[in-house]
């Protein structure tokens, strides 16, 4: 996938440049016509080149339903998807996806299951599983590189599944919940992993996330998507923060402070929504 | 002499059969090899598969029943006896002991069951032949397949059937063990005068494909020798004689019966290896109760080619 | 493609099939024999028109009826006892190991060579078939029901017994649905396996039942005959295997249904 | 519950096994007779007996050969058929549907009457009864293999198709490894059934083989022949499962072995 | 399972008294002789009954292991688990475990799989689901309850899943990142549920999380533990903020704030050893 890796930095892009992704008027209905449940009513977004962009929500509401249609895992029932400007059908092969429950083969040890990429895409086995081993140090497992899936700990298996992500360098990045599992301070260096990485080549992220301060400290945007049924997108907060962030500095200050409270009000009251709603069916 | 073909496939149905009994002969005593001949013999779960295998090709010669040449013949498949090896059918038709007082004769067994080894089998024709002649029809019994080994025996053990139409050993083990007693015996010349008025009855006869002859007519000729040979050594072989030639395997099971068997088969076989007229109307008597055999023009002399039985009997 | 296009499809495929069939036979080679020889294969148009008049004539409905009896039952017993055995084997370690090799070595034994011994048993009646039936049926759904025992999911059931399931209950619930799809993927060998072993119990022995009329056919050399009988035992065959599916389908409604719709993160 | 007690318990069954069905045919019940026929069952010395001498004569090897040949032979084709149709069914939604009541039919055909035409194809030799089992082995295999790459967790499936995995890539690296177990599950039954055709094959037609050397004794009644045959085929099934075991334990490494141990939250 | 419901307050116990769990010097070995791995070196841990103890610690120390023990599925490799004083042996029958993991049986729905608890305990159908509705309406799943587990968002389940545990009202709770998935709101609802139920009947609770503000404001203390292999129980601190509380507002106190600084000091020093021990092997 021969592209020119944007020089710009976020934010900067000319209006006609073509965006990363674009959701544009996505809905999503599962189930078939009588028993259909409209997951995501209306979704427009768009995430430019090189940009990093949060999404938050109650739970429920819809967030892995529209990473799954950015992987091109699921179809939109209504609305297009573009990746690069181009409508996506079927897959999304320039995209990594770190998904939000186990997905790592069990039958492969952890080495392996970080390799595999690689191996599939034509590099040598032993080098493969040389770049795998450093990923595993990268993420605190280099003394685990030998076990199978079922003899790793939660967050074990999650930086399993991260280093298998990232060590593909995808142009995109799909991350539900990555950082999930993992005690705060793991997450604080797994969040200056990411950035770094990112700050080295500037890939468009889609990044969901429960913790808003994550959110806001790791992205240029944060997205808000309204409680289910018929959830849509209700807020767009742009996270003015100088690059580069340490990440655990960045939330010391007085703007973080400010687009923390706002976008918990703006959230809160969304799910207070959501459970009124609920009570009252 | 030269053959066209040494390597020889045989096909048999059941070759520890003592209705088979000339050709474990041949090959037990050397006959074979003596022609110059190297047979490999193919054993079948039943004559009507070996005689599948023959038409298949997978085979060059069988012994089997002299009927499959007719039955062929009405089927349009060009297939000749070139021997005769058994000149009594050698089936028996049998009755349960418990049943002696009840049944006498053939007349008797109305609504009854009969085992045979398969239906539409020649123990079947035997039996359905005996009924037409004792003045009844398919209509007034049942027939069982109970096959030929154990389960026939089985079947008669518990009752399941009244009667068997069945061969040798089925039919020593039954009566020699005491469970059943001879109705109609094809085995012995006395019995085969009582029940067709005739001689003989080609039973077991050595068959081929008439391209076989064709193009090896020096190998079939060696083929007819050897088997020859071993009729001939027949007619003059007491049982014990037979039981020492055979493989342990055919006697292992109980040799007290085998030897009983024997005794009773060794009228059974040819003398002459020659079939003849009356036998062959004798044998399309037998199956004139099948509808298609009825039915169809059969030339009985094309089912046999004695040259071969005459050349053998002249050196 | 919808259902129509498949069925539609599944008859080209079955006609294809005649066609090859009905021209190998009647259409002479050069050599002047046909490709395939009708000794062994009859035609298609007689074995249609054996089996259309023996329907008509209805001689064929009492051996039908036999046989399905017979399979209908060697079905039964036979993955009814594959379930009950296999799950038993399943959560008994020590009986499983034990027995392990006898299992075994029982599922190797040829049946052909057994139905002396089943017909003493059972006699010459239906049952002699259906306990050879079940001999085949057995294995393949114990088999795969051991298999499917052992494959629960080990959270699922660690989740389960901390509920307070006691083993009749984790039976039930856990082990049961878990293994119902190796169940089936069972089922739809044993369908078949049960007719085999009906079919050839009848062959081996009997008075009634498509196998044998097959066997009949076979002793004069009626391929024709034999054709009409395993054509009818293939229709038959078809549509105990549909209803398994429909089964199927309705105790399976909670698997994820189509794989690129399902992907939850 | 050690490797030796099981081995013991084992020993254990198989003798109680032969005290039973030995004094069950030599002690006479108060009828006179005993309570098993000889004449059907044969007794367990003299089934040993022949066995021994058999084996002390050495006939028995050049038997042993030829239908251990026929069965591996089988074993392997008839496995690796399954796996590959198997595959390529599960991963052809279309052909699969298409092909589903023709390939169910196929498996419901009596063998038994199909040896004629496997021995026209295939000859007398060693080939028609490889055909035999191959039909046997073929089905079991192939309907687990079509029911395990259904079975694959869509997550992981996801996973892997995200990570860039082609059809290929997919099938050696997701559906292979996860229907692992339904494929071993399969060859365990499979294995028994190998050599159940092989050993029918001979039966119906054959010059050499366990199976000619049973058919033979039944022939004459033989029955100490029959079983002495069928404790050699139960020797040997038993041996070839072990090796399959030993490769399942290789290849099944990565699983949670035992259940209590592994429950990770 | 006849029990004197505890009537005093947590920490007022007389020493006499039995505890609901006790874990004393346990030790937990994964593997077999040669590939054996340390998790757990040596736990000793008491909880009282009606105690709410809160356990944190680095990914992949052992905290799971340690509710695996007191549940009683797996056995430790030394040392003893009493639960009421008596050694465990085989299943804890008495405790409420909710997994870390997807733990819901897929072949039933939503409803199904609350109501299976009761159902087994001989509670008849209709009944059993009538409250396994009540349940999950709480949990704020009205509208969910005929789904399947694959037709649910990972945030769902684990509410099924919480649902599933608590209808059983199990005298001891073991929870492993309970509310994991959860949107920081719904978390909060769910924790005051947890608090709400808790002083209803003073279960003991241990409660596995990597939100130390969560541990805090939920607690009675906060265990500690170290950065694996061989971890052991490295800090204990008694949480003595007045009950019940509000665990939204108690986050804001001095007392909390104070707590929360010196727990997080004493964690992130683990994490940071715990890394550098990584680099040098
Ligand atoms: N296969 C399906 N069938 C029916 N409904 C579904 C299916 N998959 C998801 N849903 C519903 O769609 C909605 C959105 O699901 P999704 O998994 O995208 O939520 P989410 O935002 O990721 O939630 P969480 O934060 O809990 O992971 C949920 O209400 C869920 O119940
Ligand atoms: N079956 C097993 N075999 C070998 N090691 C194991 C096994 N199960 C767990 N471990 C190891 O034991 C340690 C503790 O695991 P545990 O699941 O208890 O961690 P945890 O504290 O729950 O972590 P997390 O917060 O990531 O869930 C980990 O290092 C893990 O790799
Ligand atoms: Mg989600
Ligand atoms: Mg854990």
């Amino acid at each position: 996938m021969p592209q020119d890796k944007p020089s710009t930095v976020a934010g900067e892009y000319p209006a006609a440049e073509r965006s990363a992704v674009e959701l544009d008027a996505v809905k999503v209905a599962y189930g078939d016509r009588d028993t259909s449940y409209v997951a995501v009513a209306r979704a427009d977004l768009t995430v430019r080149r090189g940009e990093f962009v949060a999404v938050v929500g109650p739970t429920g509401c819809g967030k892995s339903t529209l990473l799954n249609i950015a992987a091109g895992l699921i179809r939109p029932s209504a609305g297009v998807c573009r990746i690069d400007g181009v409508p996506l059908d079927g897959l999304n092969g320039a995209a990594g996806y770190l998904f939000q429950a186990d997905a790592l083969m069990p039958w492969k040890r952890a080495i392996d299951n970080v390799a595999i990429g690689l191996e599939i895409r034509g590099v040598s086995r032993s080098e493969a599983r040389e770049r795998a081993t450093g990923w595993l140090a990268r993420v605190g497992l280099r003394a685990f590189t030998d076990r199978y899936p079922h003899q790793l700990s939660g967050g074990q298996r999650k930086r399993v599944a991260l280093a298998q992500t990232l060590i593909l360098e995808p142009k995109l990045l799909l991350m539900d919940e990555p950082f999930g599992p993992l005690d705060a301070q793991t997450r604080q260096l797994m969040g200056e992993l990411l950035l770094g990485l990112w700050s080295e080549d500037r890939k468009a992220v889609i990044f969901i996330t429960h913790d808003l301060e994550e959110a806001i400290s790791l992205s240029d945007r944060v997205v808000i998507m309204s409680a289910g049924p018929g959830a849509t997108i209700i807020g767009d907060y742009p996270v003015e923060l100088e690059r580069p962030r340490d990440p655990a500095e960045v939330r010391h200050t007085a703007a973080f402070a400010r687009l923390h409270r706002e976008i918990w009000d703006h959230l809160k009251s969304e799910v207070v929504k959501a459970y009124a709603q609920e009570d009252s069916r | 002499q030269d053959l066209e073909k040494t390597h020889v496939e045989l096909g048999v149905g059941g070759k520890p059969l003592l209705y088979y009994l000339p050709l474990t002969i041949a090959e037990q005593k050397g006959f074979f090899k003596e022609e110059g001949l190297d047979v490999n013999i193919n054993d079948f779960a039943g004559g009507s598969k070996s005689l599948q295998a023959l038409v298949g090709g997978s085979v060059d010669v069988v012994t089997g029943a002299y009927e499959h040449t007719i039955r062929m013949q009405v089927k349009g498949q060009p297939i000749k006896a070139v021997l005769e090896l058994g000149r009594y059918p050698g089936i028996v038709l049998a009755v349960r002991e418990e049943l002696k007082d009840k049944v006498k004769t053939v007349a008797d067994l109305k609504g009854m069951k009969i085992g045979v080894t398969a239906p539409g089998s020649s123990t079947n024709n035997f039996a359905t032949y005996l009924l037409h002649k004792a003045g009844l029809t398919d209509e007034d019994v049942a027939y069982i397949g109970v096959g030929g080994g154990a389960t026939a025996v089985a079947a008669m053990l518990r009752g399941e059937v009244d009667a068997t139409s069945n061969l040798d050993p089925t039919i020593s083990t039954l009566v020699g063990g005491g469970n059943a007693f001879v109705l109609a015996d094809s085995r012995t010349e006395a019995g085969m005068k009582e029940i067709f008025g005739a001689e003989t009855l080609p039973a077991a006869v050595l068959y081929t494909r008439d391209d076989f002859i064709k193009e090896n007519p020096k190998t079939t000729q060696a083929l007819v020798n050897a088997l020859y040979k071993a009729l001939r050594w027949l007619e003059t072989a007491t049982p014990e004689d037979v039981v020492a030639t055979v493989p342990e395997e055919y006697y292992q099971g109980d040799p007290a019966i085998y030897a009983e068997a024997v005794k009773n088969s060794l009228p059974t076989y040819s003398r002459t290896g020659l079939v003849t007229e009356d036998g062959e109307k004798a044998a399309m008597e037998l199956l004139s109760f099948d509808p298609e055999i009825a039915s169809a023009k059969v030339d009985l002399a094309a089912t046999f080619d004695p040259t071969f039985i005459e050349a053998a009997g002249k050196n | 493609m919808n259902r129509r296009t498949i069925l539609l499809l599944q008859i080209l495929v079955g006609l294809g099939f005649f066609v090859i069939w009905h021209f190998g036979t009647t259409v002479p080679m050069p050599n002047g024999k046909p490709l395939i020889n009708p000794f062994f294969f009859s035609t298609p148009l007689d074995v249609l028109a054996r089996t259309w008049k023996d329907f008509a004539s209805g001689v064929i409905w009492r051996h039908l009826y036999v046989t399905a009896l017979e399979m209908v039952l060697a079905f039964i017993i036979g993955s009814v006892l594959g379930i009950v055995v296999g799950f038993w084997f399943a959560r008994r370690a020590l009986t499983a190991a034990v027995f392990d090799p006898y299992v075994k070595a029982a599922n190797a034994l040829p049946r052909v060579v057994l139905a002396p011994i089943f017909a003493l048993w059972f006699g010459l009646g239906i049952w002699s078939k259906v306990a050879l039936g079940v001999t085949l049926v057995f294995f393949v759904v114990f088999f795969n029901v051991y298999q499917g025992v052992k494959e629960v999911s080990p959270t699922v059931l660690a989740n389960a017994r901390m509920l307070g399931m006691n083993n009749r209950q984790l039976l039930r619930h856990v082990y049961m649905p878990s293994a119902m799809s190796w169940v089936f993927s069972s089922l739809h060998t044993s369908v078949g396996f049960a007719l085999v072993g009906a079919v050839v119990g009848e062959y081996l022995g009997s008075s009634a039942g498509l196998g044998y009329r097959i066997a009949q056919a076979e002793g004069v050399f009626d391929v024709t005959g034999v054709f009409s009988g395993m054509l009818v035992l293939t229709a038959f065959v078809i549509l105990v295997d549909l209803m398994v599916s429909a089964v199927e389908r309705r105790l399976l409604v909670w698997r994820p249904s189509a794989p690129t719709s399902t992907a939850q993160g």
